[in-house]
């Protein structure tokens, strides 16, 4: 069960939910279950990197999630 | 199209070159005779990158016609390490890590070696002025200070 | 072997190799002239191709005749944005995914020239000086249209503006789905405003700006492209990404990856500014109509008229503190100025500014905004330097007022593990209370200062990017080693991967031969920048060294007929098992056999690393300011800074003085300058003032070492960080030499005058 | 850019026939300023015309009347010339402050006058010790006191075909000392945003009996400020005289605003420097 975080401009398409618990094996499966639910969420999840216990990946879609993992989600940047 | 023929001393072998007339003496170091030590940061002299030396005295390349180089002798970093062995400037600013990228440090080190060769006990801030010439964006100059001013010792030892 | 990596073991603590200074591998042939840069390669048969760019801000091209100077004796090929489509790709470029249509039009504009110097044609001949003079015969026309030249006449209602198409990404919900200049906003946010400024004693709200600056590097772009009959493509070019380079004009050009191959010559300073393209696109077309390799090199007016700078700012930031100090709440509104084209910075202006410290209650809202000026491109921890600037300041602010010492001050907000970080993510290990720690008890915080003189202490913080990359170990069978990655080397990462492979393999250092490979050489690497070379890079090469032992054992396990697993290394040997009464086999002894025992022996790894472990980093400033004609001078700086393990201790002070630099001339000096018609005034090194060697001092280094978990030696990213203490460093310190809270960079004599007037 | 001739005349007829033969002929000395504008494409010369093989237009030749300057004569080999430096350090602060090192390996005084630019360092230096150009034309030799070369930004009173040969400066009187500041942000490299070069002469009770002010980048020429010298006249050069000459030389000052600095800002800063450069020469005069 992963602890979901949502940042505050996509809280629009979650009905205002800030936090979630989401049972799911892998990041893969926790965004179709994010996109089920809140179909707006698309095109923030498919643009965003994913943080997972603190670690940033651009993409880690097959990434396994453990129970408490934390997720959130931040805009890519890479740097100079 | 007219071309001069350029007859001159680089790094103390005879060489001879065509070039035109508003070709600077960077350019035909690098695109005529191939020696491509001397850089091209700016072509306005403001950045050392292409620093030389001409008849001992020390010159942005890049505002020097190639045609004033007759029967005059230029010095490049390609001609600042003897024999295959680094100068003692060479040796310590890779001792001192004095460069990251590296494309100012050709001009660094010809000026350093004009400094020295003129004041043989510089103090930190007379190298800081005499180098004032040569922009350095990587080190923050702190490494390349202590590099020459350790070179200007060790070359003070030899001496005496 | 790949992986998504995340070792949760503990770093090692002891090293052999790492944590030495040995003498970089690439360093004889810089300090001789014998390396090569992008300007110094040519192939035979090579022609010369030269740019012409628009000499107005904003104007609408109506046509461009070239028949003239395709006639000119010595020309071989022209183009103009026909013989590039315009394309909706996205490729990954440095900046995480950089929309190819903005790349490509920058490069070569298709119907509206966008800022002054923006590329409309290109010409190639056989010599430059016939090029040059080509280029003069090509007649543009144009239709002038009204610049956009600041933050302000860009949101104004009723702005001409840049992108017909353009949305704002990210805009308010409600806000009007029309026109703008605005390209993108980023929010952040947590509890409530109100409650926290209701909490607070004290409230100070201040608007900070900052100019447009270069990265500055001293050499200019340059890069060599052949196209082949057969539709193979050479580029050599410097860049700090060669795989972005082939990506991108992959991209571009409508061409597979396949048939690209580009080559990263020793690249003469970046800092972001080379993770992108310019010339590079427009050689390989050229090339492509001659049928000959093609030279393009810039001059540094084009190099500062037409390249990235990093954005100008304008924050609008109001803080409030309790008397004992804590901060209760914060509301930041930053526009960053990205020039003709989307940038990235309101994202990382939005995650930074607010990163260091536990705030309970803050609003963030940040902005990327148009204007008819060069492209924007990163440079060093982009945004973070003018986000941080502000927030830095009004805490020196606060300091004054409460009458506390502006370290303790920070020490009793600084975030620490646990803390969530203002974007969302709980912060791993980070070092920044030890580098505030170790600030307080150097001996620069507590020296005496002299009249005139200000002390300013400021801090930094940069993510460090993970992202891709490989890596290949070859053992030669006299027991030296070679590695080779795809990271063109700036900083001294070859000397670091050395060390690496040294430690790994315990061979000396000067046995490894470090090397940068082409992109036909190594696997995708992500961009030399991020900070990210020495971690992630590095890891790669760690787990390629790794790969090379664990062959060894097998190849030992072999030699005693045993099996493999039952093989141990330790001190460069393979050790048999107890029940076996063999002398171990060092590396030397196996390497000599690898022929017999199977044949050549190839460590390879390649990874997608998390990002890579924030670091902190706080500096000292001492300013000396001549109050009757405002000129300053840095008359002392210490910079501090959270390194996790310093591989190459000489070149993360190096990393750390060379920001510092940069930070110093951002402060001081350097901004760009615009006439009414959008005509950058200060194209030059002359104007364009960065600092030179008189001008500083020393830059004394302290690296603190709080190990990240997720490097196997702890490593964090070092490049960036350095550059983001020392706006706020400096502008503390001319707060307290002159008494006056300057908000506007650069602090140039006559601003400083300025202040010190109306200060009276 | 058309094909360009280059030519190294060896004597002064040679060099002035040379320049009548061709509209677009330029000389040069050192050429840090001729081959920036044309690399910024200002310039574009059909014929190069080297000054430096003509015997006498390098040199530094000082006798008891004073020093004859060759006018190609490098900033370097002034700057290290003992004698000079001792007889006229203001002058040679100015002349060591044209560009960096490697510029003063090449850019000579007689390029920094020719160039004309109102903000050139060597300029103050030579009008405040009454310096005579030497200049060289079909017609032969004619004498020019500095103060009259430039007319304005870029402009000076060469004719077509004429050349600057030489400077001449008077030895200075006993006790008598310059000096030259300029501002410029960074501590080398820039343009001057400001100058100003004194010349003092004080008798033996270290009253000031003859004073020159000059002040640059703040008009289209270099300017003298006879109010600046008024001021110190007949003074101890003590801070009174001092601030009055410094709110003189404001007042003198014409400046514009430009990407290097605001006329407001030049205003204030050229009477602090002519105070500050006005105490140096005073003390350094008080030695002689």
């Amino acid at each position: 069960m992963a602890v979901v975080h949502f940042p505050n401009d996509w809280r629009r398409h979650t009905g205002g939910v800030a936090q979630l618990h989401v049972a799911a094996p892998r990041v893969q499966e926790l965004y179709d279950e994010l996109n089920r639910r809140f179909p707006g969420l698309g095109q923030g999840l498919e643009k965003a990197a994913v943080v997972i216990d603190g670690d940033i990946y651009n993409e880690a879609p097959y990434h396994k999630l453990e129970a408490g993992t934390e997720i959130h989600f931040v805009p890519r940047i890479a740097g100079g | 199209m007219s071309r001069l023929h350029v007859e001159t001393t680089v790094n103390g072998e005879a060489a001879e070159f065509l070039c035109e007339a508003q070709e600077n003496l960077l350019t035909a170091l690098r695109d005529r005779l191939g020696l491509t030590g001397s850089k091209e940061g700016c072509g306005t002299g403001d950045c050392g990158a292409c620093s030389v030396l001409l008849d001992g005295r020390l010159v942005p390349s890049c505002l020097v016609l190639a045609a004033e180089a007759r029967d005059r002798q230029v010095t490049t970093i390609e001609g600042v390490a003897e024999g295959g062995k680094l100068h003692v400037l060479q040796q310590k600013f890779l001792e001192h890590a004095a460069l990251q990228c590296g494309i100012c440090t050709p001009g660094f080190i010809v000026a350093a070696k004009a400094l020295l060769d003129r004041n043989p006990d510089p103090s930190e801030e007379e190298v800081r002025y005499w180098l004032a010439g040569n922009l350095c964006r990587c080190t923050g100059y702190d490494k390349i200070i202590r590099a020459v001013l350790d070179s200007a010792a060790e070359l003070r030892k030899e001496i005496a | 072997m790949s992986a998504l990596l995340k070792p949760r073991s503990e770093p090692r603590r002891n090293f052999k190799y790492v944590g030495q200074r040995p003498i970089r591998h690439d360093g004889p042939d810089k300090v001789t002239g014998r390396a090569n840069y992008g300007a110094d390669f040519t192939l035979p048969g090579m022609i010369h191709g030269v740019v012409v760019r628009s000499p107005h801000a904003h104007a609408r091209i109506l046509s461009i005749d070239t028949r003239e100077a395709e006639a000119m004796p010595g020309v071989k090929a022209v183009i103009t944005g026909a013989d590039i489509a315009q394309n909706r790709a996205q490729v990954s470029m440095g900046e995480g995914s950089g929309d190819m249509h903005d790349v490509s039009e920058n490069c070569l504009a298709h119907g509206k020239a966008l800022y002054h110097g923006h590329v409309v044609a290109a010409v190639a001949a056989m010599t430059l000086t016939q090029a040059q003079a080509a280029a003069r015969l090509i007649k543009v026309q144009y239709e002038k249209l009204k610049p956009v030249l600041d933050i302000e006449s860009a949101i104004a209602p009723g702005a001409p503006i840049l992108h017909d198409h353009l949305r704002t990404e990210g805009r308010a919900a409600g806000a009007p789905d029309r026109p703008t200049n605005i390209a993108a906003r980023a929010v952040l946010e947590r509890g409530s405003l109100e409650q926290g400024f209701a909490a607070a004693d004290l409230v100070i709200e201040r608007e900070f700006r900052t100019r447009m600056v270069h990265q500055g590097y001293i050499e200019p772009h340059a890069c060599v492209a052949r196209y082949s009959p057969d539709g193979q493509v050479f580029i050599w070019c410097t860049t700090q990404g060669p795989f972005q380079v082939r990506g991108a004009c992959a991209a571009v050009l409508g061409m597979d990856l396949g048939r690209i191959k580009v080559v990263a010559s020793e690249i003469g300073g970046g800092f972001g500014g080379k993770t992108t393209i310019y010339l590079e696109p427009l050689a390989v077309a050229l090339s492509r109509k001659a049928s000959l390799p093609v030279k393009m090199v810039m001059t540094r007016e084009e190099v500062l008229r037409a390249t990235g700078p990093t954005p100008g700012s304008r924050t609008r930031i109001k803080m409030g503190m309790k008397k004992d100090g804590r901060l209760t709440a914060a509301s930041v509104t930053m526009h960053c100025e990205s020039g003709a084209f989307a940038g990235l910075a309101h994202r990382s202006t939005a995650m930074c500014c607010l990163s260091a410290y536990r705030i309970p209650n803050f609003f963030i809202e940040s902005h990327s905004v148009l204007t008819n000026k060069p492209k924007v491109a990163a440079y060093r921890a982009p945004g973070a330097p003018m986000a941080m600037f502000p927030v830095e300041s009004l805490l020196d602010e606060f300091a004054q007022k409460l009458g506390m010492d502006p370290i303790d001050l920070r020490l009793l907000n600084a975030v620490e593990e646990g803390d969530a970080a203002p974007y969302g993510p709980k912060y791993g290990p980070i070092g920044y209370r030890e580098t505030l720690q170790a600030a307080k008890s150097h001996p620069h915080w507590s020296a005496p200062l002299k009249p005139n003189q200000g002390r300013g202490v400021a801090a930094g913080f940069w993510f460090n990017a993970g992202l891709n990359s490989s890596a290949v170990v070859t053992l030669d069978a006299d027991g030296s080693a070679a590695v080779v990655t795809g990271n063109p080397d700036i900083g001294g990462t070859r000397a670091a991967q050395a060390q690496m492979v040294a430690e790994e393999l315990d061979i000396p250092v000067e046995r490894v031969r470090p090397s940068v490979g082409d992109t036909d050489s190594v696997g995708y690497t992500d961009v030399t920048g991020g900070s990210r070379v020495c971690f992630a890079t590095g890891m790669a090469v760690i787990q390629a060294a790794e790969d090379v032992r664990r062959q060894l054992c097998a190849r030992a396990a072999k030699i005693w007929n045993v099996e493999a697993e039952a093989v141990t290394w330790s001190e460069g040997a393979a050790h048999p098992p107890a029940s076996l009464d063999k002398k171990p086999l060092s590396l030397k002894e196996l390497a000599a056999q690898m022929a017999r025992t199977g044949g050549p022996i190839i460590g390879r790894a390649s990874l997608s690393a998390p990002a890579a472990g924030p670091a902190f980093a706080v500096n000292i400033c001492d300013l000396e300011v001549d109050k009757e004609t405002g000129v300053s001078r840095v008359v002392r700086y210490t910079a501090i800074q959270d390194a996790g393990k310093a591989v190459h201790p000489s070149y993360v002070e190096g990393q750390m003085q060379g920001g510092a630099a940069q930070g110093i001339g951002w402060a001081l000096n350097e901004e760009y300058r615009f006439d009414a018609e959008g005509k950058m005034e200060n194209a030059s090194f002359l104007d364009y003032r960065m600092p030179v060697a008189s001008d500083l001092p020393m830059i004394d280094t302290v690296i603190v070492e709080v190990p990240n978990p997720t490097h196997p030696y702890g490593v964090r990213g070092v490049g960036e960080v350095p550059i983001v203490p020392p706006l706020g460093a400096v502008a503390n310190a001319m707060a307290r030499a002159t008494g006056v809270r300057f908000t506007e960079l650069p602090l140039s004599p006559m601003r400083v005058l300025e202040g010190l007037d109306a200060k009276g | 850019m058309q094909t360009a001739r280059y030519e190294a005349p060896s004597t002064l007829s040679d060099a002035v026939r040379l320049a009548a033969s061709e509209p677009m002929a330029k000389f040069f000395a050192g050429g840090t300023d001729l081959l920036v504008q044309v690399k910024g494409g200002v310039l574009d010369p059909t014929l190069y015309i080297d000054l430096k093989r003509i015997p006498g237009l390098v040199g530094i030749a000082l006798n008891a009347e004073g020093l004859r300057l060759g006018a190609a004569t490098p900033a370097a080999v002034i700057c290290e010339h003992a004698e000079v430096k001792k007889l006229w350090p203001g002058f040679v602060e100015a002349a060591h402050l044209i560009g960096s090192t490697q510029i003063q390996g090449r850019g000579s005084v007689g390029g920094n006058l020719c160039n004309s630019s109102p903000a050139a360092d060597s300029v103050c230096g030579l009008i405040v010790n009454q310096a005579v150009c030497v200049i060289a034309g079909a017609k032969g030799e004619r004498n020019v006191p500095v103060e009259q070369f430039c007319t304005g930004p870029g402009k000076n009173v060469l004719q077509p075909g004429e050349l600057l040969a030489a400077l001449k400066l008077p030895r200075p009187a006993p006790r008598t000392a310059d000096a030259y500041l300029r501002l410029i942000p960074r501590t080398e490299m820039d343009i001057a945003v400001v100058g100003a070069g004194v010349s003092l002469t004080l008798d033996a009770s270290g009253t000031c009996t003859v004073a020159r002010v000059a002040i640059g980048a703040v008009a289209p020429t270099a300017l003298r400020v006879p109010a600046a010298e008024a001021a110190l006249l007949g003074s101890k050069v003590d801070e009174a005289a001092l601030a009055r000459a410094a709110q003189a030389a404001s007042d003198a000052a014409k400046p514009i605003d430009d990407k290097r600095g605001s006329a407001a800002y030049r205003k204030k800063v050229v009477g602090v420097l002519v105070r500050r450069a006005s105490a140096i020469a005073a003390e350094r005069a008080r030695t002689r």
